[in-house]
């Protein structure tokens, strides 16, 4: 019995990596409707300059704020040079979607270059010491804690941001009718940069995260786990915050669980084929509000 | 028997009671008018009958025949076509492709005729042209028949949405408020237009509209909606002096 | 106007690829030799080698290691071989079969390469092989271990490709001989990376030697290439208490490997293959455990010293196994063309086949006839201060 | 109707007369055998893309799955010649085969997943490709042939020019046909606004399945004629980032334009080869990076693709220069 609780403590430590990645992609989503595929490679900057920071001996708080700090100027970046310029030409949509592929392609080519982050796998410091310990039969790491806290802890924040400040509430407003809270004085595209650096902050602290619970880096790492986040985000419903969370915690456990107990060849096909069965059958995720095409 | 017929149907959005026991018995070549403040739930009429929603209660039937169990193309294929509120024009395609392409449940060829291009497809294609063209000369539209959809001055706009519409042939032509947005004159051409179609395509024509001066002038007799629910029947004459009518769009007077 | 613009950058890129394609190819690294196009030159007897290596893509690490050695191994012979000057161009695969193709034909139809080194990847180097083969284009492969890359589906050879590292089998044997004899475990827990012949192939050897000598495989658990979540796999095994962990996979994905057992208490004996070989590794997860290997830093022998002290110097960090197997390969090829003395690629190819007692830093090679090269392995031993001690050498 | 007779023998003469130039330039070694498999590959690409602009670029549905078909097409194929052998009957039905197989697997696949909404139905095909991915890593539990993870070998390379000129010439072919007719309309209109064909009498599911088998089959060909051109299949050469490729491929070329993805297809392929050589030697490194600046340039500059909705055709060319005015048929 004490295996199964096990798994289930493994799953909720890929869920939680993955809820801080997916609640970035949903809030992008829930704004502009984009699919930021250079999402994932938000991760692997904020991995890097946190491992940068702790080679340097700053204490891991810090180095992962710095991450953070340099992530949201990354994705404000992007947004400004990338994205903008399409939304303001009118392009349509899939025109942003294939520059974020290109994006996507351009931050993982460039960090692997020398003059960059150079293409090697770099060992990641233990942030804190390793111990285990073991509450009734199930082995709990120091790490796994670690994750768990400061992803409630973020999360919290997030929910203090969107719902409880006005900047919080603009986002909602431009989410919910951009063109609406245009008129009614929103800076919508000061609204949309603060957005990407909310989401591209808390990418930074997932890449962080990332790193402490598989400590390994390398310019590459954020491809798989960008998009099984995404999944989880479309999962619990795109554009709704829980619903990125829910749909996190879910595909960690189906991936973990089904590695245990079913096959580890098929691991990824497994938590494909769940996304393609909640689609069909919710096509709005779980939590996702299904709007009624309006005649 | 009525050629299109609603007996009571009823729509409900979750809490919102959109239509509450609608019945409507349209005979052939009428023309009927149905009016109402906004919201009343005119177009949710329309949805209904097109197939968009299916009733919450309630049937649906042309010439006898229970429709509202099928998709909107398949009651479209049968015979009732329409326009829409906010026109919903295929935008990127020239005007010309835009009333061929609906014609398309009849265009007499199948896939290997388009691939290899047999003489039925060419002989049937340019049968289609031809009708198409034709369509445009009432609304006036033939002379642009190869400028884009989405470039045309509004009002071009609203005509052509009519013109697609008379592509489906159908029996039924249901209008949503096309005079909206439209200048004096170019609603005088609009009535001309819909009378000279009617007649024309011998259509039995409802049509939801605000501006009184063409509901009046155009329709037969009014059915009055508000708040999902039928509150006047009869002639356009008897609508204007019925109090209820009056009521639901300028309110109570005060001290009734 | 802005339709014009974009235009004509594309048409632009478009006559570049088609002037690329006749004019004399990219410039090639070492002496910028004046002659150009296929056969030897003028006075001086040039001779075109070709490097297919993935320089970019997310295996171009291997990628850049295996070029190291291959340019040390030029440089060190000053781009010369007998009185042939040797001119080295070098090409991106990026890791992909497609991409790997291309790259020969142009190499061998274009730049007229008499002999390739390369490709880094089993997955890249069958298919490039399968080209060289067909124009009679020598090659040798430094890291392929996958059988098919020497031999077609039914057996037959395919003369023009050898390769320079073990073959899967091999190793697999000497690590299972060595678990049961030196470590005497009687169970262990086989992980593999079931996308990637290297460790299918040392994994399945491995299983063979170990159960015909007594011993019993407890877990034989594949994943997934991008996989890095290790948890679920590593607490099942941790309940079947395996003696020992077989994790014959590269050294980055092993590091993940040994710390996700670490922290599901299976404290045990890890035991793997060359792919561990970088200064990468994470020394510290991996202190005192043991793995295959073509050669020990500190084997006095000169062909290994030369090696590991002249790659320091020149590039500031200790080679892995990637960049000494491409050394030894390149080595080999120069050691050909000396002995032939020609750039008729046939004769090349015998001179490479009937090589006997080659000194290189994998020991003394000569090449049986599926040519796979016949040299001893080494057993090495993790230590935390990011060295490895000299175990043991197992005679083929 | 006589002008449209003259028109497609025209056009049917320039295109043999092509062919004639191109097979000959390659008999007589005026293309290297590098640019001549270039040449090729880029013709497969655009095969494979031009089914995908049917899906994506005329009926709107977003498709991130394409590459899964182009895989299931040459292995299929590949299976076939590998067990029976290559003989120019066995090379037809295989790619026969292979196309039919694509699309068989894309009609069951598309049954359920079409009805979904335009990022929905990306995400939907992202993961069925992630599927058919796996399932070709897991493929030697089906047959030994097929190889697995270790790549299939032993395929008789027996792609021809003129096996790829001619599959290109006719996929273009039926593509343009289809496009330019009623069906095709249809297709056009469910991409407009799919609520508004609907209710228009349009049977959008029927169109949306027919472009996507259609387009899928069209992959499948590609993919067979891939497999006997490199001889070897890899999983990894399926992957999702090879579906986007294709995808750039339609959307640089511009949405609904076939010979905008006609060129865009050469282009690209040309283009990549190219960067190996523009970049010399020490800027190997920065071709990836070249690649994806290239990209959102282009994207930046024209959002709607470099030939957005405009199609090359013989007779607006002839009728600028010649009679002009007269009504002309459909585009």
């Amino acid at each position: 019995m004490g295996q199964l609780l096990e798994q289930v403590v493994n799953g909720l430590q890929l869920g939680f990596v993955y809820a801080l990645i997916a609640v970035g992609y949903t809030m992008v989503y829930g704004i502009i409707k984009l699919i930021n595929f250079a999402h994932g490679d938000v991760i692997m900057v904020g991995a890097f300059v946190t491992f940068f920071g702790l080679v340097r001996g700053i204490p891991w708080p810090v180095a992962i704020l710095i991450g953070m700090i340099v992530c949201a100027v990354l994705g404000v970046v992007i947004e400004r040079l990338a994205y903008r310029p399409l939304r303001e030409k009118g392009a349509p949509r899939i025109a942003a979607l294939i520059t974020a592929i290109g994006v996507s392609l351009f931050l993982e080519n460039f960090a692997s270059l020398r003059i960059a982050f150079g293409p090697d796998f770099r060992q990641f410091p233990a942030m804190v010491t390793r111990a285990q310990w073991n509450i009734f039969g199930v082995t709990i790491s120091s790490i796994q804690v670690l994750i768990v806290s400061i992803t409630i802890l973020l999360v919290l924040i997030l929910q203090v941001v969107v719902y409880r400040t006005k900047i919080g509430k603009a986002m909602r407003a431009v989410s919910m009718d951009m063109d609406a809270a245009r008129l009614m004085g929103i800076n919508v595209n000061m609204v949309i940069a603060f957005t990407f650096a909310i989401g591209s902050a808390l990418a930074a602290a997932a890449g962080a995260l990332w790193a402490a619970a598989y400590p390994q880096i390398w310019p590459y790492m954020g491809i798989m786990p960008g998009l099984k986040a995404f999944t989880a985000a479309v999962l619990g419903g795109i554009g709704s915050i829980p619903g990125a969370l829910l749909g996190a915690v879910l595909m960690g456990q189906a991936e973990v669980l089904t590695a245990a107990y079913l096959t580890t060849d098929f691991k990824d096909a497994v938590a494909f084929a769940m996304l393609i069965l909640v689609l069909l059958i919710r096509p709005a995720g779980l939590l996702g509000k299904a709007g009624p095409e309006k005649v | 028997m009525a050629l299109l017929e609603c007996r009571n149907v009823s729509r409900h959005f979750g809490g919102l009671r959109a239509l509450v026991d609608f019945d409507l018995a349209l005979e052939k070549g009428e023309l009927v008018g149905l009016i109402g403040p906004n919201g009343a739930g005119k177009t949710t009429v329309f949805n209904v009958i097109t197939g968009v929603f299916p009733p919450t209660a309630g049937e649906v039937a042309l010439e006898g025949r229970v429709i509202n169990d099928r998709k909107p193309y398949q009651i479209t294929q049968m015979g009732i076509a329409r326009t829409f509120q906010n026109i919903r024009l295929f935008k990127e395609m020239t005007v010309l492709e835009n009333v061929m392409a609906v014609m398309h449940p009849r265009c007499g060829y199948g896939l290997i005729d388009a691939f290899v291009r047999s003489p039925r497809f060419s002989h049937r294609e340019r049968a289609l042209r031809e009708e198409a063209e034709a369509l445009l000369e009432p609304v006036n539209l033939a002379d642009r028949r190869h400028e884009k959809a989405g470039s045309l001055p509004y009002g071009a706009q609203r005509r052509l949405e009519i013109a697609r519409a008379l592509a489906t042939r159908p029996k039924v032509l249901l209008l949503d408020e096309p005079a909206a947005g439209m200048n004096p004159s170019e609603v005088g051409q609009l009535v001309e237009l819909i009378r000279q179609v009617k007649e024309q395509f011998d259509l039995t024509v409802l049509l939801i509209e605000h501006q009184m001066g063409l509901v009046m002038n155009l329709c037969e007799r009014l059915v009055v909606l508000d708040f999902g629910q039928i509150i006047a029947r009869g002639t356009p004459a008897e609508i204007q002096s019925n109090p209820r009518v009056l009521e639901a769009y300028l309110g109570k007077a005060v001290g009734g | 106007m802005k339709r014009l613009l974009v235009g004509l950058l594309a048409v632009s890129m478009l006559v570049l690829a088609a002037c690329g394609g006749t004019q004399a190819p990219g410039s090639s690294s070492g002496p910028t030799s004046s002659s150009s196009g296929t056969g030897s030159g003028s006075g001086d007897k040039v001779i075109k080698i070709g490097l297919i290596a993935p320089l970019t893509g997310n295996v171009k690490t291997f990628g850049e290691s295996s070029k190291k050695g291959f340019d040390l191994a030029l440089e060190q012979a000053g781009y010369k071989a007998g009185d042939w000057t040797i001119e080295a161009v070098s090409g991106d695969d990026k890791g992909d079969s497609t991409e790997g193709v291309n790259l020969a034909t142009r190499m061998i139809t274009q730049d007229g390469v008499k002999a390739i080194i390369g490709s880094v990847t089993s997955g890249v180097t069958i298919p490039v092989g399968l080209v060289a083969n067909e124009n009679k284009i020598p090659m040798i492969t430094g890291t392929a271990t996958a059988e098919g890359v020497t031999v077609h589906e039914d057996g037959t050879r395919k003369e023009f490709v050898f390769r320079a590292c073990f073959i899967d089998p091999f190793q697999g044997q000497v690590a299972a001989r060595f678990a049961l004899e030196d470590l005497g475990v009687k169970t262990a827990a086989v992980f593999y990376d079931k996308g990637n012949p290297y460790t299918v192939g040392l994994a399945e050897a491995f299983r063979a030697e170990f159960e015909a000598g007594g011993g019993q495989i407890v877990a034989w658990e594949s994943y997934a290439e991008a996989d890095t979540d290790f948890s679920a796999v590593m607490t099942n095994v941790a309940a079947l208490q395996p003696e020992m962990l077989y994790l014959p996979d590269y050294y980055n994905k092993v590091s993940l490997l040994a710390k996700a057992a670490k922290e599901k208490g299976l404290d045990v004996p890890m035991l793997g293959g060359d792919g561990w070989d970088s200064e990468d590794l994470d020394f510290e997860a991996l202190a005192g455990n043991y793995f295959t290997a073509h050669y020990s830093a500190d084997d006095p022998s000169p062909a290994v010293q030369k090696f590991v002290q002249e790659f320091e110097a020149k590039y500031g960090h200790k080679p892995d196994s990637f960049a000494a197997l491409t050394y030894d390969a390149t080595n080999i090829l120069l050691e050909a063309i000396r002995q032939a003395n020609t750039d008729d690629t046939d004769a090349i190819r015998k001179a490479i086949q009937d090589l006997s007692g080659f000194q290189a830093v994998g020991g003394s090679i000569s090449f049986d006839d599926k040519g796979n090269p016949i040299k001893a392995a080494t057993i090495l031993k993790v230590s935390a201060d990011k060295s490895y001690e000299f175990v043991t050498t197992v005679n083929p | 109707m006589a002008t449209v007779r003259r028109n497609s023998i025209i056009s049917a003469g320039l295109i043999v007369a092509l062919f004639i130039v191109l097979y000959v330039m390659r008999q007589q070694g005026l293309m290297s055998a590098y640019w001549a498999m270039i040449l090729d590959l880029a013709l497969i690409t655009t095969t494979s893309a031009i089914g995908l602009s049917l899906i994506y670029g005329f009926t709107g549905q977003f498709s991130l799955g394409h590459a899964a078909f182009y895989g299931i097409g040459a292995y299929v194929a590949a299976f076939i010649t590998k067990s029976y052998g290559a003989t120019t009957l066995n090379f037809t039905l295989a790619l026969l085969a292979g196309a039919l197989a694509a699309a068989v697997v894309a009609f069951l696949v598309g049954l359920p997943i079409l009805r979904l909404r335009s990022d929905y139905l990306g995400i939907a095909t992202l993961g069925f490709g992630v599927i058919v991915k796996v399932f070709f890593d897991n493929s030697d539990k089906l047959s030994k042939l097929l190889g697995g993870s270790m790549g299939m070998t032993g395929i008789p390379r027996i792609t021809t020019f003129p096996w790829v000129f001619w599959s290109a010439v006719l996929v273009i072919l039926v593509a343009r046909n289809l496009v330019n007719s009623s069906h095709g309309r249809a297709c056009i209109t469910v991409r407009e606004d799919e609520i508004a064909a609907d209710i228009m009498g349009i049977d959008t599911t029927r169109f949306k399945m027919l472009a996507f088998t259609l387009g899928c089959a069209m992959a499948g060909l590609a993919g067979g004629l891939y497999a006997h051109l490199y001889a070897f299949l890899h999983p990894k050469s399926f992957e999702f980032l090879k579906s986007f490729d294709v995808l750039l491929i339609v959307v640089l070329g511009g949405l609904g334009s076939l010979t905008g993805t006609v060129v865009a297809g050469m282009g690209v392929v040309f283009l990549q080869e190219a960067l190996r050589d523009v970049l010399g030697q020490e800027f190997l490194e920065w071709r990836g990076v070249v690649y994806a600046l290239l990209l959102i340039v282009l994207m930046i500059l024209r959002p709607q693709g470099l030939m957005g909705g405009w199609e090359f055709s013989l007779d607006r060319l002839l009728l600028r220069r010649g009679k002009g005015g007269k009504a002309r048929g459909a585009a």
